[in-house]
C-alpha cells in the first residue's frame, strides 16, 4: 500500500469494544437510588395484572464501563471536531461550544413545557427573539418554529400551501418537483396528499422554464424549490419561477437546506418565495448528532401566516410573552410542545454570535471556500454543469468510471486521507455524483490538503486502481457488506445470537 | 467573526487563486435586485459573555428550583451526570448521520444497542433509530398501520395525550383519513364496548396511550383482543417510558411508538425529545426512520451499517415509508446511556419509587380533593379534581410554594370539570407533596397524613 | 458501589482464581490488631442527586453573582467556554504525567506549545510544564537561585505578595536560608537605594514582584542593574499573568516565576491554579520541574519527550532540583488554550480593557478616598486609603451591593492605616465601579463623576 | 507483523496535526470582548515606560481550529477512558464525573480566596467535611488540607517532623529513607535540610529492623516509609519499627501514596504513624489531568498539630467556620491561599459516593485486582519477593532479561497489545521492575486480556524478540529519541526553526 500522499491522517491503536450487553454480569451497577422519604408500596397491590412479571434484560454495567464504552465508541467516529466534513447539501460546519454551554443552563434545560406562561418569559423571549431573528434573515413575514427538523418543516410548509389553496376553494393535485431535489421534497408532498410531478432540469443545472410553463396548471399546488439548488447554482430566474408560478395561483415553496449560501446575502421573501423551511443544525450551527436532534423553522408570508401551527409566542404592549393558541385557521400541531426549543438557544446564540456582519462574513466564507474547490479540482472531475455555483459543488465521476473507478470508490479512499466523504451519488441529475460542502469552517490548509488528497486519488485511479477499490484500509473495519445486512436483516442483539 | 478561521490575506489569496477581483463577483448569480446591499437588522456581535449572560436572564426569568408536580408527556427525572459528560465528546454530537460506515461504528453500534434496549422494554421485535418524538412517532405509526392493512381510517383514545391527539389530526386530515375517537369510562380506561362498537373493516389501528393522559394503565391485553378480533392492528403509544421499568410490556401490540424523553433527557421546555416506534418484525419493511443492522466487514468482522434503506426517502422518494430524514440520533443516545446507568434492576426500582411518591401524592391530595379514576391502576400520575380552578391553585403553588401544579384538564377534558393530571417522580420530595396538598383546598385545614415512614435520614455531611 | 466493575460472582470466581477461601485472607499480612473491623465513621453512601444536591447548597451558602472588585493574586477574568469544553475530554484529563510519549503525545504537544507561549510572553528563553502555583514557584525560583550562584541567601521585596513571601519563608527557613525584605517606597517601587545597601556577596537573588501586591509595575531594568551589579540574580514573580498583554515583559530578570490562573483558570476558592518558571536558557539544568522538548522517532517524524530529567527526583533524589513531581498540567492546559482564544491581539486588547477599568476604577473610588502610590504605573490594581476601616466598607458592600471589595491591607502593612488593594477587570462592569464608590466614602455623597463614555449600547435582543 | 494475539485493541485513522502557532495567520481570531463601559485609556500615558513594545507572538487561530487542534491532540493520548493504565504506585483509578459537575457548580469555582468568610461557608464546610472525614481514614488527629501534591505533603510533613523536633530541642540530623522509597521522599528530605540515610529492605521486601535498630540514633529525626511499600507489601512489622523509632525520639512518616490498600481496613494512626500524606489524586479519585493538579492533605497526631500550616478551618458552637490564623507554632503556609481546593471538592464527593461500605469495596477490590494479576503472572515472569502483596504487585525482568529484553522493552511492547504500560524500572530494588496497579476499576475482562496480553509478550520474546525491540509499531510515531532530545534540548517552538 502506497500512502506516501497521505499527510493528514497516521495510523494509531483504537480501542476495540463489545456491545454493552456483552459487558454485563448480575448484580454490577452503575446507580444508587436515594432513599425513599414516603412509604415504600407493593407493587403487586398497586398494579395488579398491570405488573411487569420479567425485567426488561437491559444491561448491569458500572459506571466506570459506561464511560469507556461510550469514549470508546466515540473514538470510532469521524466529526466535523476532527476535520473536514464536506458532506454536500449537509452544511456541517462548526458547533460553537457557547451554544451547548446556554442550552443547558438549569432555567433552560430544566424548564417544563406546562410551566405557566408567568415562569416562562424567558423560553418564550428566546422563541421570540429568534423568530424576529429568521424572519428578518429570511424576508418572510411570520414563522412557526415547532418543526423538529427539515422534513418535518417541509411536512409543516406545505400543509401550510394545501390549508391556503384550500381556503381559496382548491387544494389542488399536484406538487412540481425538479429531479435534482432531496428525497425528502417527494416524500413529503406525498404525505400531504399530493402527487409528485417531476420537473427537469435544463442544460444549466437550473429549472427549465419551458418546462415549467407547460407543466403548470390549476392542478399544480406549487413548486418545491431548493434555491440554491442541490448543484449549488442558484436559480437565476427564481422571478420569473415565481412569477409563473403565482400567476396561475401557485405557490412556491423554498427549500431552505442551502440557505448557508444566503444569510445576509439575498433573502427568500425578496425573490418571490411563499414559504420555506430552515435547518437550525444547518445553517445555524446546531449540531447533527450524528443524525439529529435538528430543528425545520417554516417561515412565510402574510397570506400564509393564519395557517401556521398553533401555539404562536406574541408580545403584549408590555412586553409581557404568552402562548396563542386561539388560531381558527390553524392547520394545528405537528409536533407536541414547542418544537426542539434546546436548538432554538443554540441558534439564537449563533446569531448573536455572529451579528450582521458577522452572518455575512460567514456566507461568503462559504461560497469562496466552494469555489476554490472548485476551481482547484476542475479538470481532474468532471463538471456537468458551467454554471457557477454557491456554497458547493458537484463534480461527476465521469473521468473515473472510464478507469473502473466511480464516486462511491472515491468517496472510500478518501476516508485514508483522513477525510469524510461528500455526499455521494446525489443529486441525481449528476452522474455519479461527487456533492462537495467544505462550508465557511475549513481553513485553507484543511482545504489545501483536500484538493491534494482529491488530486492524488484521481492519479491513482490511473496507476493503481485496486488501491481505491480496497478502501477504506486504514480504518478499524474494511468496507462492510451493506447487501448481506438487507437480505437477512439483524437489526437487535440477543444473548444466544451472533457475536 | 471569531468562528472563521481566515486571515484577511487567505481570502485575498484564494480569490486570486479563483480569478475573480472580488467576493461579490462569486454573488453574482444572484440577480442584482435581490442582492441585500444593508446589514440585516438583527443585534450586533456579541461577546462570547455577553450571550452567556443574556441566556442566564432569561434562565433567570424562567426561574429555577421549582417542584414540579407536573408531567403530561414531560417527566422530571434524574439525569445522571455522565450522559451529558459522554455526549459532550464532538465524536458524538459533531458527526452527521452514520452514512459512511467505516468512520460511524460509534454510532452505528450506539444505535443497535438502542434498538435491542427498546425491543427488550416494549416486548416488540424490532425498533428504529428513532422518530422527532412520541407525538409524530404516534402520527406515523398510524400511518403505518394503514399501510400494512391496506386499510384507511384509524380510532383514537380519548384519553391519549390530548397534543399527540392534535398531531395525529393534522398529519392524518389532508391525507383523507378519517380518525374516530373512543371513550373512556369511570375508570379512566377504554370504553372495550364502545371500542368494539367503533371499529369497521375500514379500520386500520386503534391507538391507545397506556399510562395514558390521566397517568392510567391500560387493559392492553383486553384492548388488543378486540382490537385483533375486528382485523386492526393496535397502536400503543408510551409517554412515560419509565413505566416499563414496572408496568407489563404492550407486547400484545403490533406498534409502539415510544416517546424516550424520561430516559435521561432534559424537560428542556418541550425539546429536543426522542421517539422511536418498535414493532413486530414480520412488518419491519414499513416502519419509518433509520435501522441499523449488524454485517460483517470484508475480513469477517462485525459491524454496523444503515439498513433497509430502501424504505427511506432519499432511495424511494414519494413511495418512501416516511419524509423523516434527520431525526433524535443524540437524544436516543441519551437514552441508551440512560438504560446502562440503571441496567435492569435499576429501572425496575426506580420505576417502584415513582409508584410510592405518586401513591403518597394520592393519598396525600386526594385527602383534600378528589381523585377521579380509581378502580385501574396508575403509575406516577393521578387526576385529581378540586372545587377551585386548576388554573388558581397551580398559580397559587407557584407563587407560594415554587411547586409547578398539575396540568388542567379543562381545556381538552371540560367534561372533567376542575380537574388537573398530577405527577410524582422520584425527584418529588415528600415536603413538596405535602406542601402542594395543603394548597389544593386550604379550606381543608393542614395535611394530617400520618407520617408513616420517617423522612429517611440523610445523614449530614459536616 | 457503583463504580466498581465487578459483580459478586466475578469476585467469587477471582477468589478461587487466586486461591483464597476470602477476601479477609488477602488482608491478612496486616497485623490482626490493626485491622479494622467496624465501619468507617463517615456518611453513608450517597445517590448522584444527594451529592449534586449537597454541593449546590455550599455553593449557594457561598453565594455567587458578586461583582469582584477584588484581585489580590486570583483574578477574576472571563473564562472563554471552550476551555472546559476541551479539558473535559477524558484524553486530557484522566491521562497521567507522559511518561510514555507514543501514548501520550497530546499531553507532551501541548505542553511544549505552553512553554513555547511563556517565553513569548515573559522575554524568558525557556519555560518549564508547570509549578504548584505562583507561591511555591517563586520558593522554588529562589532555591534555584541559590543552587546557580552559589550563594545562600535572598532578598525578598517587601511588595511582593504577603502569602507568597511566608510561603517562602517556610521554604527557606529550615534550610538555613537567610532572607531580607526591601522596603517600597512613596509611588509603591522598591526603594533602589535600599536595596543596592542591602545586597551582599551572600545574596543569592532579589525577589520582587511585578505588577506587585499594590498593582504597581515595579522598574525591573533598573532593578536589574542594581542586582547584576553586585553578581545577583534578578528573580521576577508575576501574580497577574495577563499584565504581560501590554506591560513591557521582565526581560532583564533571570528567572521569572508567573501564576498563571488568570489565563482561564477558575478562581475556585484559591485552587488549583498553575506556576511556572521560566528563565535563560544557559540556567536550565537548574529549573525545576518537568520539562518537554522535541526529538524524532525511529523514522525522523517529529514528536515530543518529557527531557533533561536527570534534574529530577525520580533520578537525582536527594540531588533533585526540587522534589516536585505531579504538577498542574491540566491547569497549563487551560492557560494554553486561553492563550490560543485571545492570541497575540487579543491578550493585548483585553490587557487594555483591564487598564481602562483600572483607571477608571482609580478615578472614582479616588474622588472619595485617597489613593496611594501614585506616580508610578499600574496594570489593573490600586491601593486606596480610607477613613473608614477596610473591612468594613467590605461588609457593607457585600451586603447592600452583592460587590466584593477590595482586600485589607491593614494585616500584611500596618503602617498603610486604613488601606486596600481593589482590582477591575474585564468583567467589572462601570456600574458596579460607580456603586464602590458611592460606599467607600458614603459622607462624601453620591459619585459625581462625569459619564465621559456612554455605557456601550449592548443591542437588546428581543 | 505478527499481531493476531492482540485483542484489545485495532488501528484507526488518526487525525495528524501541527503546533498550534503553524495554524496562526494575522488576523484570525477566536474573541470577541464586550464593548468598554468605560472611557478608553491611551496606554502609553498610563504605563509610559513600562508599556510593552512587541506583542507576544501567540497564535492567531480561530475558535474551530482551537477546537479541532486540542481535539486531535487529545485523540493521541492514552487515558483511563480507554483502559487499565497499571502505572504502579500512580494508582490510576476512574475520576467519576459527578466529580467534575459539582466542582464546577458556579459558586464553587467562581468563589473569591479573599471574599470575607461569611460569604464562604460553603467552601469553608467542604474543607471541613472533608478534614473530617480524612482524619476518621487515616485514624489520625489533624490535617492541613494545603499542599498541592504528594511530593508538596511530604515537604510539609517533614516541616512538620523538624518544628517539633525542634521545639523539643533538637531538629536532628538525618532522615532514613528504605531503599525502595520513591524519588520524592530523598528530594523532600534535602530540601528541608535534612540528609539522606538509606535504609536497606530484608529478603523479604520489608524493612530490616535489625538495619533499623542500629541505624536509629539521636541524629535521626525520622523514617520516611511507605506502607504498603512500593513493592505492595505491607510492612508487618510496623508496630516495631514505630516502636524504635518513638523509642529513640525519632517519628515515622508514611508516605500514603498507597492508601488505597488500606481505606477502610487499617489506619495509619492506629499503627503508630506520625505524620502522613494522602494523595487526593491517587487514592481519592481526582483526576491526574496528564501530569496534576493533585493535592496531597497531610495528616498527624496531636503533638504535631501544633505546627501545621496556617489557617486551619475551625467551627465555632454555632457551626459558623472561620479561619483561624493564630497559631503561633506553625511552621507557616506552604502555599497561597488554601491549596487546591478544588481537589477538595472532588475528593468529598467521592467519599460521598462511595459511604463506608463503598470505601471498603473499593479497597478489598484493589487488592484483589493485584492479587488475580499476580496469581496469573507469577512463573512467566519473575517475582524477587515471595511475600503477600496488596494492591501492587512488582515484577522482574529477570526471566526475559536472558532474551535480551528488558523491562522498558515489554512496556513498548504493551502499548501495540492496547495497554498503557506499567511503572517501568521502579522501585530500584527490584531487578528491571514491572510495577503493576490495577486499582479497583478493573472489570474481570480487563484483568484477562492484560494477563494475555503479557503472557503473550513473554512467549514474543522467545519466538521473536525483535517484535518486541521494534515496539510500539501500532502507534503515530515509533520509538522517540530521548538521548536526542537531552543531549541538545530543544524546549520551545521558534517560527524559523526546526520543523
Ligand atoms: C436539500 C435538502 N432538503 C431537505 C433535507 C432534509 O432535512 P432534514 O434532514 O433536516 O429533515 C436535506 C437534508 O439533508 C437536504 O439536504
Ligand atoms: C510512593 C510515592 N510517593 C510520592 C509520590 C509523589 O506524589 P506526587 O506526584 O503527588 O507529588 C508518588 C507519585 O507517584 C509516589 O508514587
Amino acid at each position: 500500500m502506497s500512502n506516501k500522499d497521505i499527510r493528514k491522517v497516521t495510523t494509531h491503536i483504537s480501542q476495540n469494544e463489545g456491545l454493552i450487553f456483552e459487558h454485563s454480569s448480575p448484580g454490577k451497577k452503575a446507580y444508587r437510588l436515594r432513599e425513599l422519604d414516603v412509604p415504600e408500596v407493593n407493587s403487586a397491590d398497586e398494579l395488579g395484572a398491570a405488573l411487569r412479571q420479567e425485567s426488561a434484560a437491559l444491561p448491569e454495567v458500572s459506571e466506570i464501563e459506561i464511560i469507556r464504552h461510550f469514549t470508546r465508541l466515540s473514538t470510532w467516529n469521524y466529526a466535523v471536531d476532527h476535520g473536514m466534513y464536506p458532506l454536500g447539501s449537509c452544511t456541517m460546519k462548526y458547533n460553537p461550544r457557547v451554544n451547548e454551554v446556554v442550552a443547558r443552563l438549569d432555567g433552560i434545560a430544566g424548564a417544563h413545557p406546562y410551566q405557566s406562561e408567568q415562569i416562562s418569559q424567558g423560553a418564550l423571549r428566546i422563541m421570540k427573539a429568534l423568530a424576529d431573528q429568521l424572519i428578518e434573515i429570511t424576508g418572510m413575514d411570520a414563522i412557526t418554529l415547532q418543526p423538529a427538523a427539515g422534513a418535518h418543516g417541509e411536512l409543516t410548509g406545505i400543509l401550510l400551501m394545501r390549508a391556503y389553496l384550500e381556503s381559496k376553494g382548491n387544494a389542488r393535485k399536484k406538487v412540481l418537483i425538479p429531479d435534482s431535489a432531496h428525497g425528502t421534497n417527494p416524500a413529503t408532498a406525498a404525505m400531504v396528499g399530493y402527487e409528485v410531478e417531476n420537473l427537469r432540469s435544463n442544460e444549466n443545472g437550473m429549472v427549465d422554464l419551458a418546462a415549467l410553463e407547460a407543466q403548470m396548471n390549476e392542478d399544480v399546488a406549487g413548486l418545491m424549490l431548493t434555491n440554491p439548488n442541490t448543484l449549488g447554482i442558484f436559480e437565476q430566474q427564481i422571478a420569473q419561477i415565481a412569477e409563473i408560478l403565482h400567476r396561475r395561483g401557485g405557490l412556491l415553496y423554498m427549500d431552505g437546506a442551502n440557505m448557508n449560501a444566503l444569510v445576509a446575502k439575498a433573502r427568500p421573501g425578496d425573490f418571490g418565495v411563499d414559504v420555506m423551511h430552515l435547518n437550525l443544525h444547518k445553517t445555524f450551527s446546531t449540531p447533527h448528532g450524528g443524525g439529529g436532534p435538528g430543528s425545520g423553522p417554516v417561515a412565510c408570508k402574510k397570506h400564509l401566516e393564519p395557517f401556521l401551527p398553533k401555539p404562536i409566542v406574541v408580545e403584549s404592549a408590555e412586553g409581557k410573552l404568552r402562548l396563542d393558541y386561539d388560531r381558527p385557521q390553524s392547520i394545528g400541531r405537528v409536533r407536541a410542545f414547542f418544537g426542539n426549543f434546546g436548538m432554538h438557544v443554540r441558534a439564537l446564540a449563533y446569531i448573536m454570535a455572529n451579528g450582521p456582519d458577522g452572518l455575512r462574513q460567514t456566507t461568503e466564507d462559504a461560497v469562496l471556500n466552494a469555489n476554490y474547490l472548485r476551481k482547484k479540482l476542475e479538470g481532474t472531475f468532471d463538471l456537468q454543469y458551467a454554471t457557477p455555483t454557491m456554497h458547493e459543488v458537484v463534480f461527476s465521476d465521469k473521468l473515473q468510471t472510464k478507469l473502473g473507478i466511480k464516486t462511491g470508490d472515491i468517496a472510500k479512499r478518501l476516508i485514508d486521507y483522513g477525510f469524510h466523504p461528500y455526499t455521494v451519488s446525489f443529486p441525481m441529475v449528476v452522474h455519479g455524483a461527487l456533492m462537495i460542502e467544505p462550508t465557511e469552517s475549513e481553513p485553507l490548509e484543511e482545504l489545501d490538503l483536500f484538493v491534494d488528497a482529491m488530486k492524488s486519488i484521481a492519479q491513482e485511479a490511473i496507476d493503481s486502481p485496486e488501491l481505491i477499490k480496497d478502501a477504506p484500509q486504514s480504518t478499524r473495519l474494511s468496507r462492510l457488506d451493506e447487501t448481506a445486512a438487507a437480505r437477512k436483516p439483524i437489526l437487535r442483539w440477543s444473548a444466544n445470537g451472533q457475536k | 467573526m471569531r468562528y472563521l478561521p481566515k486571515s484577511p490575506a487567505e481570502r485575498e489569496h484564494m480569490l486570486r487563486e479563483i480569478g475573480v477581483g472580488s467576493i461579490d463577483e462569486l454573488f453574482a448569480p444572484i440577480p442584482a435586485q435581490f442582492r441585500l446591499t444593508r446589514d440585516l437588522s438583527i443585534p450586533r456581535q456579541m461577546a462570547e459573555s455577553e450571550i452567556v449572560d443574556w441566556f442566564r436572564a432569561r434562565a433567570a426569568e424562567n426561574g429555577s428550583g421549582y417542584d414540579i408536580l407536573l408531567g403530561a408527556g414531560a417527566y422530571n427525572h434524574y439525569r445522571p451526570v455522565v450522559i451529558d459528560s459522554l455526549i459532550s465528546r464532538g465524536e458524538w454530537f459533531t458527526a452527521y448521520t452514520p452514512y459512511q460506515p467505516e468512520i460511524a461504528q460509534g454510532t452505528l453500534q450506539a444505535i443497535f444497542e438502542f434498538q435491542t434496549m427498546v425491543c427488550e422494554l416494549t416486548g416488540m421485535e424490532v425498533a428504529n433509530a428513532s422518530m422527532y418524538d412520541g407525538s409524530t412517532g404516534a402520527a406515523e405509526a398510524v400511518m403505518m398501520a394503514i399501510r400494512i392493512t391496506g386499510r384507511n381510517s384509524a380510532i383514537i383514545a380519548r384519553s391519549v395525550h390530548p397534543e399527540y391527539r392534535e398531531v395525529i389530526a393534522t398529519y392524518a386530515k389532508y391525507q383523507g383519513l378519517p380518525l374516530t375517537e373512543v371513550a373512556f369510562t369511570d375508570n379512566g380506561r377504554v370504553d372495550l364496548a364502545a371500542l368494539d362498537a367503533a371499529i369497521t373493516p375500514q379500520t386500520a389501528c386503534v391507538l391507545i396511550q397506556s399510562p395514558n393522559f390521566f397517568g392510567t394503565i391500560e387493559d392492553v391485553a383486553a384492548i388488543a383482543e378486540v382490537v385483533h378480533a375486528k382485523g386492526a392492528l393496535l397502536v400503543v403509544s408510551i409517554a412515560e417510558a419509565l413505566s416499563l421499568g414496572i408496568v407489563r410490556p404492550p407486547s400484545e401490540a403490533d406498534i409502539v411508538s415510544l416517546e424516550a424523553q424520561s430516559f435521561g433527557v432534559p424537560l428542556s421546555y418541550g425539546g429536543p425529545y426522542a421517539g422511536v416506534i418498535a414493532t413486530r418484525e414480520k412488518f419491519v419493511r414499513q416502519i419509518p426512520g433509520r435501522l441499523v443492522g449488524q454485517t460483517t466487514d470484508r475480513n469477517g468482522k462485525r459491524g454496523f451499517v444503515l439498513t433497509l434503506s430502501t424504505r427511506e426517502q432519499h432511495i424511494r422518494r414519494e413511495k418512501a415509508t416516511s419524509n423523516i430524514c434527520t431525526n433524535q440520533a443524540l437524544i436516543a443516545l441519551m437514552a441508551n446511556i440512560y438504560m446502562d446507568v440503571y441496567g435492569r434492576d435499576g429501572i425496575k426500582e426506580l420505576a417502584m419509587q415513582n409508584l410510592a411518591k405518586a401513591a403518597y401524592a394520592r393519598k396525600a391530595l386526594g385527602a383534600k380533593a378528589k381523585v377521579l379514576f380509581d378502580g385501574a391502576p396508575r403509575f406516577n400520575e393521578f387526576v385529581l379534581q378540586t372545587e377551585e380552578d386548576s388554573y388558581e391553585i397551580s398559580h397559587r403553588l407557584a407563587a407560594k410554594n415554587r411547586i409547578i401544579g398539575g396540568f388542567p384538564l379543562r381545556k381538552f377534558y371540560p367534561e372533567l370539570g376542575n380537574a388537573a393530571v398530577w405527577c410524582a417522580t422520584e425527584l418529588t420530595s415528600r415536603a413538596a407533596i405535602d406542601a402542594a396538598a395543603n394548597e389544593v383546598n386550604p379550606a381543608a385545614g393542614s395535611n394530617a397524613l400520618p407520617a408513616e415512614a420517617p423522612a429517611a435520614a440523610i445523614s449530614e455531611v459536616k
